[in-house]
């Protein structure tokens, strides 16, 4: 299988489903002559054109908003967001528009949108440029949110989806953009709900999203080296659709979770995740289901300090310790 | 603080130009004239029926009627071909008549009906009708505005020539979604036509406590290059005239245009506003029931133009109200939604049973 | 002690602290010449004038903005949203400006802002018009949250926001403003961050923030009655601060913790409370925290089927029953 | 696409207007001109240090420099008077240093240092300085907009005869809030300036791409019944002559302005932004370093007037220059913040240690 990052991997998806489908377009601040600002569409304006790939001014709810009327027409828009933050600014366009409209109208329409970009702290570009609200996004019913965390998941998981006829939040990662790994060649789809185990192990499960899983990855080997404790990485890939039937699985056999999750605490996707947990496997835990967030501050601005916000293999380390 | 209007009335004289001998009205047919006629009544009879029922407690939430206003709707949607579109806010009733709804579905709908064109559950501000190029129906204020700008952009994608008209209030026009709407039309010769239904109030608030202005509002459009007009509500001919100017703009060059159409509503923001005689007089709306009801004024016309007499009124006004009853009874006696329905109409993969739609858990309760 | 509703005492809170602060402000649509489109501000233009209770345009974003800015400058703005759903319209205002400021300022500024309004469904207004947005909010380090149940609760919690240095987001309900309670007299103010226990009981825990702690009332009386089982109520009064010792010591006792919530249950508040609950009182569960949300669905206007959608009694009654 | 700048120079002829002779340009001392050219070269000079040390990797994020815009910041902040105020967007280090503030401070928090004005929290796009009546330096797009129409009804409600000046760049237009605001600041009668940096791009998209307008931007004001100018932005006496009548319209009337002042930024968006020399020739770059660099300009200017010389400027520059150094040297000999820094700041209540801030748990981690 060809190596590749995660931005070709994404970048490759773009191609090919513009290619496939003519309903597809993609959009967004400087994604067209300039590239991307992260360069995901690097290509595409020049291969696609005009009329595919458009440059749109700085108008996030004016542009999600058409967005969102054109997919009622049966457009496949991919609208890029050049930092998920700035999705503030279009809330009401994302949650009532995208996400309620289908239910509004009793089903007499669909919207099959894609909104993607890069959600993640950790780029030092401080608390207004560093949300991720893939919390807030998959608490809405109609809404779909996506976190791939490997290139191969990027690829997969985009082209589903760009074809899914809902709304589908497409969270990336600018730390991610520049990984990478295997991605089979062809027409790789991968469905939307389901979870990957991107570790087997037995003593404790370690439960992830996005760039948290490199990190849950990165403890899970530390864990094993240095503690001789066999961790298991569950990467959701997608939080709503959840797949709760393998994070349970998991449990199950390790009886102890910690989960990893790059959101702020309160009510972050990992609060729902333990909530679950306890409710469903309540019998087989072994020991308090834990979380490791970024750290209950905005972000903070200075290099070495936001480097400690974000979860840490040190810090999913000591939790599985303390529980194991 | 709020300008009695009713001390500043409409122009009334003779209008410098007769819109009646516009290309689109000329050679309208006297079936057609009566048409409209039948058109605004149907609204009106509706929604006094809506009035009654939702008093007597057979609906829920707000119900923002339209009575006054219905020479706008009727006036605009009447001139829609093929590929035009509409879409408007939450004062929606006039605009889901105008297309051609049934008055049952929409009277099912604010039942809450499971009959109801959004299946009971989109409600009065949630009528939807997209057979019939209709998108709602949408409650935040100026929400709807970017997504008929999309529509418009997914005609003039598949070179369609067909437009959008884009209704907002007067109040929506100082919403930001809104701006960002008109650039992005004029940046990309968009054929999408807003259309403000000036009733010269947001809830209580006149148009002089809620919008700076130089002249009016549609003056706005020049910052974005767009072309604009007013439009003197009351006088259907003028309505159509000017609003197939606009659609003419867009078919033919792909431009937006902005309208703003002078109107007036009889009734409080919503049925709900007790306060819908403060802040303005119930002169100034007896003034503008007896000088300007859009529905009389037509009236009048078409019996100036010799084509209707008491019994033709009678009719056709019959007609729609008999209409509005049978559409209450089959309100009445269509069923409520089922417990089970409240998770349907969320995600098409879902609702089709496609594989997107059965991988992973998509609704979290038990 | 008098009785009066829960408008009436947000009415009074107001009236009381424009005359006590010359610096508060009460600004948003229709709160001045129409009394507010719930009345909540009933009497105060006429009172207090132009200058201190002002009328705005539909423009959420400008004036929450404005009052951001205004409170930068030592104001105190109470700003309505005439629903709380509006505040999407506003989001970057409220979490990037107020949330974000004092932070990116290191601590320069400070932001003593009231943002309220209803925040509620059950009221057949539709998908748009009833979200709850108390969790997203309170995911934010920087804002405090607070959502008051009782007439009583609202006075206080009321002046207590309004004098708090930092911006407080305020959460009322349009099915409460009728509804009736004793409030004591004279200058009475709530901390913010203290929960209360709304009935003291020994074999369950309800646990619950605005009206669904009335909900959960209900649902006390029937279990004692009809089930004889003695359900204690805690009312989180605020949600950040949360008062989790309050929680905690009423699970510690009980054993067992039906959390009653609102929200959606995805991320909702209820899933930040299960989770500190399985961690922090783990050994003192009998059985797993159980949540009762709003059905996970956008609003539904068929006003029969509305009053299903939020918690009912019913619903509260038979998890208790399956974890007694 | 893109319009290709270099071929349309800006007007060089004479101005019609010589806006030396202006009421607040007259007077102004030797001094005062000279301090002028200090303040541009300040910026210029800490913007080039800077710059170094991000390519050292001695800072994280983004670094938006305000190189060639340095007029615009010092022609308008000089006049500010005790109860005037400003606001600006991420690209603030010329806003900053010309209020006042000590390169120390800025250069401190560019490497995220405790001793920064922000404590290292904040980083480039957020120098604040309330004190000195700077209010940051704002990552969102227009989000900063709104903000200073508070400021600005914070000293109108509190009777003070003062402004706020609002700057927001040609990209920022078109974000909704900014219209919002624009019809605020207008009825309301407050006393904002609203001020585009107009330096023709927004990152990689030119002004023709982005904007619809019939003339220029400050054209919009229109709509809103808000005065309006544009300003060529190179010349310093012209910023100010223009930028006074804003403000004396403030001062005096409450009444908001809108100016568009025309410049040029010679760095990419921001230092990591790769195409900087692709959306626009390194031509139309080069012509505008040559023939429209306000310092070298206002140089020439003082030269011609007779008041500086080789020796003189020298003897600022070298100052700008050594300021940047101790700066750099203050920068790396400062501690970062503290793991525990990182809860502070968020909450009054809690810093101060009140009882509000002592009630309830504020923090969710362990
Ligand atoms: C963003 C938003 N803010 C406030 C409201 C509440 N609201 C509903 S309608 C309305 C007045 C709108 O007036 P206008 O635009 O003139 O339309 P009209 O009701 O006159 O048809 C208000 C304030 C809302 N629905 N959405
Ligand atoms: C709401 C929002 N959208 C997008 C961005 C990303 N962004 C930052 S600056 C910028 C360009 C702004 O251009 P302009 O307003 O002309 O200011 P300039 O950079 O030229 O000073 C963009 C797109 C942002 N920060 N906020
Ligand atoms: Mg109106
Ligand atoms: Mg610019």
């Amino acid at each position: 299988m060809p190596v590749i990052t995660y931005r070709q991997a994404l970048n490759d998806a773009l191609a090919e489903e513009l290619e496939r489908d003519e309903k597809v377009i993609v959009m967004g601040e400087e994604v067209a002559e300039y590239n991307g600002a992260y360069k995901i569409t690097e290509g595409l304006w020049k291969r696609f054109g005009d009329k595919r790939v458009v440059d749109t001014p700085i108008s996030e709810a004016g542009f999600i908003g058409l967005g969102v009327g054109a997919a009622m027409m049966g457009l496949r828009p991919v609208m890029e967001l050049m930092f998920w933050s700035f999705a503030y600014v279009a809330y009401d366009q994302i949650i009532n528009n995208a996400g309620c409209v289908r239910y509004m109208s009793g089903g007499l329409i669909n919207c099959p949108l894609v909104i993607r970009g890069p959600s993640n702290g950790g780029t030092n570009v401080g608390a207004t440029h560093s949300h991720t609200p893939e919390n807030f996004l998959a608490n809405t019913p109609g809404l779909k949110v996506v976190c791939p965390a490997t290139p191969a998941d990027a690829k997969g998981l985009m082209k589903a989806a760009i074809r899914d006829n809902d709304p589908v939040c497409f969270m990336e990662n600018t730390l991610l953009y520049g990984e990478q790994g295997e991605v089979p060649e062809g027409d790789y789809v991968i469905p939307i709900g389901v979870a990957d185990l991107k570790r087997e192990g037995t003593d404790v499960s370690l439960i992830a999203h996005g760039r948290a899983v490199l990190t849950a990855l990165a403890a899970a080997h530390r864990l094993h080296e240095e503690f001789n404790i066999s961790a298991e990485v569950v990467d959701l890939r997608s939080i709503r659709p959840l797949d709760e039937e393998t994070i349970l699985a998991s449990v199950r056999k390790t009886h102890r979770a910690v989960l990893v999750d790059e959101n702020k605490p309160f009510c972050g996707v990992s609060a729902q995740i333990a909530s679950l947990i306890q409710e469903r496997a309540f019998d087989d835990l072994d020991a308090p289901v834990q979380r490791v967030c970024s750290l209950d501050a905005p972000a903070i601005y200075s290099p070495p300090l936001e480097a400690l916000q974000l979860p840490t293999a040190d810090r999913i380390i000591q939790k599985v310790l303390a529980i194991s | 603080m709020s300008v009695t209007r009713a001390e500043k009335p409409k122009k009334t004289g003779p209008h410098p130009v007769d819109y009646a001998k516009a290309a689109i009205n000329a050679d309208l047919t006297t079936k057609q004239k009566l048409g409209f006629l039948a058109d605004m009544l149907r609204i009106r009879r509706f929604e006094q029926a809506s009035l009654k029922l939702y008093q007597q407690g057979k609906m829920g939430g707000f119900l923002h009627l339209y009575i006054g206003q219905e020479s706008v709707a009727v006036g605009t949607i009447a001139l829609m071909g093929e590929h035009d579109h509409v879409i408007t806010a939450y004062r929606d009733h006039g605009h889901a008549l105008g297309v051609g709804m049934s008055m049952n579905e929409c009277m099912a709908e604010l039942f809450g009906k499971a009959t109801g064109c959004s299946k009971g559950k989109g409600g009065s501000m949630h009528f939807f009708a997209p057979d019939k190029n209709f998108w709602g129906g949408h409650g935040i204020v100026a929400g709807q505005t970017p997504l008929g700008l999309g529509i418009a952009y997914a005609l003039k994608y598949q070179g369609l020539k067909g437009c959008c008209l884009t209704f907002l209030g007067d109040g929506a026009v100082n919403q930001g979604v809104y701006h960002e709407s008109l650039n992005l039309a004029s940046l990309w010769d968009i054929p999408v036509i807003y259309i403000i239904e000036n009733n010269q109030y947001s809830m209580g608030t006149s148009q002089a406590r809620s919008s700076a202005i130089k002249g009016c509002l549609a003056e706005r459009a020049e910052g974005y290059n767009i072309d604009w007009d007013t439009v003197n509500g009351e006088d259907l001919y003028e309505v159509r005239a000017k609003t197939w100017e606009a659609m003419q703009r867009a078919h033919e060059k792909c431009r937006p245009t902005l309208l703003e159409i002078d109107t007036y509503r009889y009734y409080g923001h919503s049925v709900a506003d007790a306060n819908a005689k403060k802040y303005r007089s119930p002169e100034e709306i007896e003034f503008y029931k007896q000088n300007h009801d859009p529905i009389t004024l037509w009236e009048k016309r078409l019996r100036e133009e010799g084509i209707l007499d008491d019994a033709g009124l009678k009719t056709i006004d019959d007609a729609a109200k008999k209409e509005a009853a049978t559409a209450v009874q089959f309100a009445e006696d269509s069923p409520f939604p089922e417990l089970e329905d409240i998770y349907s109409d969320i995600y098409y993969e879902v609702d089709l049973g496609t594989e997107a739609g059965q991988t992973g858990r998509h609704f979290f309760n038990d």
